[in-house]
């Protein structure tokens, strides 16, 4: 079962890794980007065959390691 | 959005009762929120110094060379050839609890800003930390990210890292201390000050948008933490590094150009202290419209725009009719540039948003009438000194614990991590020399600089310890060969409102100014951090100490290495004071006794006569003995240069080990030669062995093989992070 | 004497240092080139400094290798002009597809910045003629992503036709496949590598194991 | 409209970021954790307001400068 964990910087948290993609997307002609953010994102291979305990595994991952909570906020999905 | 104003809204801004009675005054009605919000920091202990300004009163402050003492963004002095060394230490220590990662890179940035704002060109950042006991998970977790967010931040903006100093001790469990210091260069008729002029002058708005991160950091930086701080804590301020390297490249561009009257960076409480500030140094008003302040975020208030610690920003009072051509250089840049306000002859500071006054204070009882408190104080009784001690374990042993202590132990895991080489300056890199050695581009000339305190001293004898801070400082970077010429200061301290604790401040301070006193080593700038406490443990005092020096000739900066052949002269008197010296915690577990006495005259003349022993070429190599003793300044000197030395005095391990101050090992070709100079300058020099093989070679005979001196060395960094 | 231009993209950071090592050897300072500049006509030789181009933010090099002054740089390569990249200049040239391969994080996912030694693979190109063959010399390397892949044919072809540059010659501490520190294209006018001959150009530094490399270029 | 770019590093490409999070997982106890692969996302807010040219636009910019085809592959979901 794979689980696939997104980590964003929360709201409001200043990301200047997507500033910088933005501009330089703008730079290279692309007018019509407005924000952009920018992300992790963690696939893992898990043992469970269960997807809610899947998702239930991957999420006492992102709170204990994959996420910094003070500043990120994550989503996981299971796939397959 | 805006909440009553009242006591108790007060209270929770971190204005006590008489405070709040003082703000209503001062104001004659009830203030606005943003009005409120704009007291509580500008008289928050970050920002005010109100603990603490009646005791900095008595630090030294003046020399010939000192161009600008403290008041300014950052001390400057005059190091010759017509350039001035401009720099200072801060402390991020709360955000770097909070988040390891991005405290510590917004505390580098932050102290960038400080030093590049006055027209200086950074030319080398370091670090003095403390954590907590490393047998914590967490400990290993904020050291983690400390490292990273230094480097991370230092490496980007591209100024080297070239020093510093780390302690663990569990005091610092709940509330680690990152001091970062950077110093810059500059010529001396092209500094820039904060001071506001010229009526109807734009104010100007440069660097990165604002949002809302660390709204109240500046409170936040002046109370405890306790187990609710999670909740309490403002949107971390995460730091840009890259927008920080364009910000220093335009302002540099800028200050060539004759469009800056005023500058001044936003730091601590963002818009509202720089612009406090600019006006109230200038003896102007200032009126600020916030609906044109570059803004990340929609629907920020006046008061959250005011209270805004987003990084990477300054404030400029420029001249109207260089406002375009400054314009052009700062988006040259990619900066935002923005005109946000101008300078008035009213006294006050206005803001307006969306077409109200959010805010008409009088500039001047916002700074006259800022609280300052003649704490409370008692002063711990110093500990007696200790007694006799037996050695249990032997030297070998001892001075294996030693090395592999984390107090000790090589601290090239970390700096392996910064770029010390960047600007192609670097002399002498971390670990090569007792201060690190950075050449001014284009002279002969180079800075030594080096971060000391002894916290454990500080903690037995606050008095006695902030004295060996200053003292160590001078030695290290005397060890160099470079004249000591001042010093920063960071003091970092628990809460202020305990007697005990303002005790320990004005013993430190009191110790400080005596021996900057005896050494010639003024303060010209420095830093206060109070409230280091987790639910009401303090940390230890800590009063940090950066200091730089200066060599004229830079190819004659001395190192610690080591040379085969070279003989081992102890300089200085070993008493073999052994009280809180790291062989009693290590060895006996014990942190006990009186530290080190502190004989300023003793240090001043020894260090005169290293210093010029080593101007005239007699030394090869030249270490302090410091934390550690003797036995370990020569292991250390032994593994920088690769050479095995051999010592051939017996004596017990307190001579070994002893942290008596004020000494120094040399490696010179001619050890007669130099204790005979040493009697004729009434110094204490001894011949304590030389330098040949590849293992340590005790007296007695026992030796240690340089590899197991290395593994023992380097084990504990990477062992707890392999 | 070759006319030397040093790019400058925002958050390049080692352009002084490279400067000064380029003085030394030619007698002449370079010309420093903005990043929005579209003609290197001029120029023999293009440098491409160490730093954080754009904070290297996306991946390192990746923006820096869309600036309008990289169509200049690849024209100067197309018409067999010198180009020469070093740490933050490797990874534009290899994001610009002017060498190929890729710089990814350091295999133990940390800066490292520290002395490293370099073999020299050949002594027969104009950037290392003042080299031996087999010559053993250090420099300061200074990056968080050194750690060169290609994939295997690549590398195979790297090796066969003589175009590895520099290999680590004690530890290999980012990963680099191989232990490959810097590349050249096919023509061995443009090398790509990540330490930092440029600052140990200058005794008072701790050597000048990385003159002879400006000193071949001042040769040539 | 919001286009979502996840760029991955490729099969056979080595991902240490992606080891060492597994390791730590491991460390921390999740056992059940096999292989992780360590990625990138980003989102991107695009004035295009039909989702087949969001998408191809996406795909240019994913192309030109979000990822490397030397080592990584990339996708690009429309969302909303
Ligand atoms: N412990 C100290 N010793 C000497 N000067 C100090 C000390 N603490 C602060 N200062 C000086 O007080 C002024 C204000 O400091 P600070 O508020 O930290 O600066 P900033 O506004 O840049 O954050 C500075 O000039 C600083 O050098
Ligand atoms: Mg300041």
């Amino acid at each position: 079962m794979k689980a696939i964990v997104t980590v964003m910087l929360k709201d409001g948290v200043l990301d200047p890794q997507g500033k910088a993609i933005g501009h330089a997307l703008n730079n290279l002609g692309f007018a019509q980007v407005g924000e952009v953010r920018a992300g992790k994102i963690i696939e893992l291979e898990l043992a469970e065959t269960d997807a809610a305990a899947a998702k239930i595994a991957a999420e006492d991952m992102a709170k204990k390691l994959l996420a910094n909570s003070v500043i990120e906020s994550f989503r996981v999905e299971i796939a397959g | 959005m805006n909440k009553i104003v009242d006591a108790a809204l007060a209270k929770s801004f971190g204005l006590n009762a008489e405070e709040y009675a003082k703000v209503l005054e001062i104001m004659g009605r009830l203030p606005s929120f943003t009005e409120l919000g704009i007291f509580s920091v500008m008289w928050s202990e970050h920002c005010s110094y109100k603990s603490s300004k009646v005791w900095l009163k008595e630090l030294p402050t003046t020399a010939l060379w000192v161009i600008h003492g403290p008041g300014e963004n950052a001390g400057v002095i005059d190091i010759g050839d017509g350039l001035a060394a401009i720099f200072k230490m801060e402390s991020h220590n709360h955000p770097s609890f909070i988040e390891p990662y991005q405290g510590a890179a917004t505390g580098v940035g932050g102290i960038l800003r400080d030093v590049f704002t006055m027209g200086a060109r950074p030319i080398a950042n370091l670090n003095a930390l403390r954590f907590g006991d490393p047998k914590l998970p967490v400990t290993k977790r904020v050291v983690d990210g400390v490292v990273r967010g230094i480097g991370g931040y230092g490496n980007c903006v591209g100024v080297p890292t070239v020093g510093g100093e780390v302690n663990f001790h569990p005091a610092y469990n709940g509330n680690p201390l990152v001091n970062a210091m950077t110093v810059g260069i500059a010529r001396t008729d092209r500094i820039f000050l904060s001071a506001a002029a010229g009526i109807g002058n734009p104010v100007v708005y440069v660097g990165s948008k604002t949002g809302r991160d660390g709204i109240h950091g500046a409170t936040m930086a002046s109370t405890e933490f306790d187990a609710n701080s999670a909740e309490k804590r403002p949107t971390v301020q995460v730091g840009d590094p890259f927008t920080e390297k364009l910000l220093i490249e335009a302002c540099l561009e800028l200050m060539q150009t004759d469009a800056i009257v005023a500058i001044q960076d936003m730091g601590a409480a963002g818009l509202t202290s720089s612009s406090v500030e600019m006006a109230g140094k200038g003896g102007v008003g200032i009126e600020l419209t916030l609906d044109d302040v570059p803004q990340r975020e929609t629907g920020m208030s006046a008061y959250e725009m005011m209270l805004s610690e987003s990084q990477e920003r300054m404030l400029l009072v420029i001249k109207p009719e260089r406002s375009e051509i400054a314009r052009a250089i700062i988006e040259k840049w990619d900066l935002d540039y923005a005109i946000i306000g101008k300078i008035t002859d009213t006294g006050r500071i206005i803001i307006k948003h969306k077409g109200v006054v959010e805010a008409d204070i009088p500039l001047a009882p916002l700074s006259d009438a800022a609280p300052l408190y003649h704490r409370p104080f008692v002063e711990t009784p110093k500990p007696a000194a200790l007694g006799p001690t037996e050695d249990p374990i032997g030297l070998a042993a001892g001075l294996l614990k030693l090395l592999a202590c984390p107090d000790i132990a090589s601290r090239s895991w970390i700096w392996d991590q910064y770029d010390s080489t960047v600007g192609g300056q670097t002399v002498k890199r971390p670990g090569a020399a007792d201060a690190a050695i950075v050449r001014l581009e284009g002279t002969n000339r180079a800075l030594a600089l080096t971060t000391d305190c002894t916290p454990r001293y500080c903690a037995a004898d606050a008095e006695a310890g902030g004295a060996q801070a200053v003292a160590e400082a001078w030695r290290n970077i005397t060890a160099t060969g470079g004249k000591p010429l001042a010093v920063t200061d960071n003091m970092n301290f628990g809460n202020p409102e305990k007697p005990e604790i303002m005790g320990q401040f004005a013993a430190a301070i009191k110790g400080m100014a005596a021996a900057c006193i005896a050494l010639d080593f003024p303060v010209v700038s420095g830093n206060v951090s109070l409230y280091n406490e987790t639910e009401g443990k303090g940390i230890l005092p800590t009063p940090a100490i950066g200091a730089v020096g200066v060599i004229e000739d830079a190819s004659k900066a001395m190192g610690i290495a080591l040379q085969a052949g070279l003989q081992l002269v102890v300089i200085g008197k070993t008493y073999g004071q052994l009280g809180q010296s790291l062989w009693l915690r290590e060895v006996l577990g014990m942190e006990a006794g009186a530290p080190p006495s502190v004989d300023l005259k003793a240090e001043r003349r020894n260090g005169d006569f290293v210093r010029g022993q080593i101007l005239e070429g007699k030394v090869a190599a030249c270490h302090d003995a410091s934390d550690g003793g003797l036995l370990v300044a020569i292991a250390e000197m032994a593994l920088a240069g690769n050479v095995g030395p051999s010592l051939n005095t017996l004596r017990s391990h307190d001579f070994w080990f002893g942290e008596d101050q004020a000494r120094y090992v040399l490696a010179v070709p001619d050890a007669a030669a130099l204790l005979a100079a040493a009697e004729a300058a009434s110094v204490p020099a001894e011949h304590i062995g030389s330098a040949a093989g590849d293992s340590l070679t005790l007296p007695g005979g026992i030796s240690i093989s340089l590899p197991a001196l290395r593994d023992a060395h380097e084990g504990f960094f990477r062992k707890w992070f392999a | 004497m070759m006319r030397t231009g040093i790019l400058l993209f925002p958050g390049i950071n080692r352009e002084r240092d490279m400067a000064i090592a380029v003085e030394r050897s030619f007698g002449a300072a370079p010309r420093i080139v903005w990043h929005k500049e579209t003609d290197l006509s001029g120029l023999d030789l293009v440098i491409i400094p160490g730093g954080f181009s754009f904070g290297d933010y996306l991946r390192c090099g990746a923006m820096a290798a869309q600036s309008p002054v990289m169509t200049a740089v690849r024209t100067h390569a197309a018409r067999g002009g010198y180009v020469l990249g070093v740490c933050n200049g490797f990874q534009i040239l290899t994001e610009a597809g002017l060498l190929p391969g890729a710089l990814l994080r350091n295999a133990g996912l940390r800066f490292l910045s520290m002395d490293t030694l370099l073999k020299v693979e050949r002594a027969d190109t104009v950037f290392t003629s003042q080299y031996q063959k087999g010559e053993v010399f250090r420099a300061p390397m200074a990056h968080g992503d050194g750690n060169y892949a290609a994939d295997p044919e690549t590398l195979d072809r790297l090796e066969g036709e003589g175009l590895v540059a520099f290999r680590y010659a004690a530890e290999n501490h980012n990963g680099s496949a191989r232990a490959i520190a810097g590349i050249y294209s096919e023509n061995h006018r443009i090398l790509g590598l990540m330490p930092h001959p440029e600052d140990l150009v200058d005794p008072l530094m701790g050597g000048t194991d990385g003159k002879p490399l400006f000193d071949s270029l001042a040769a040539a």
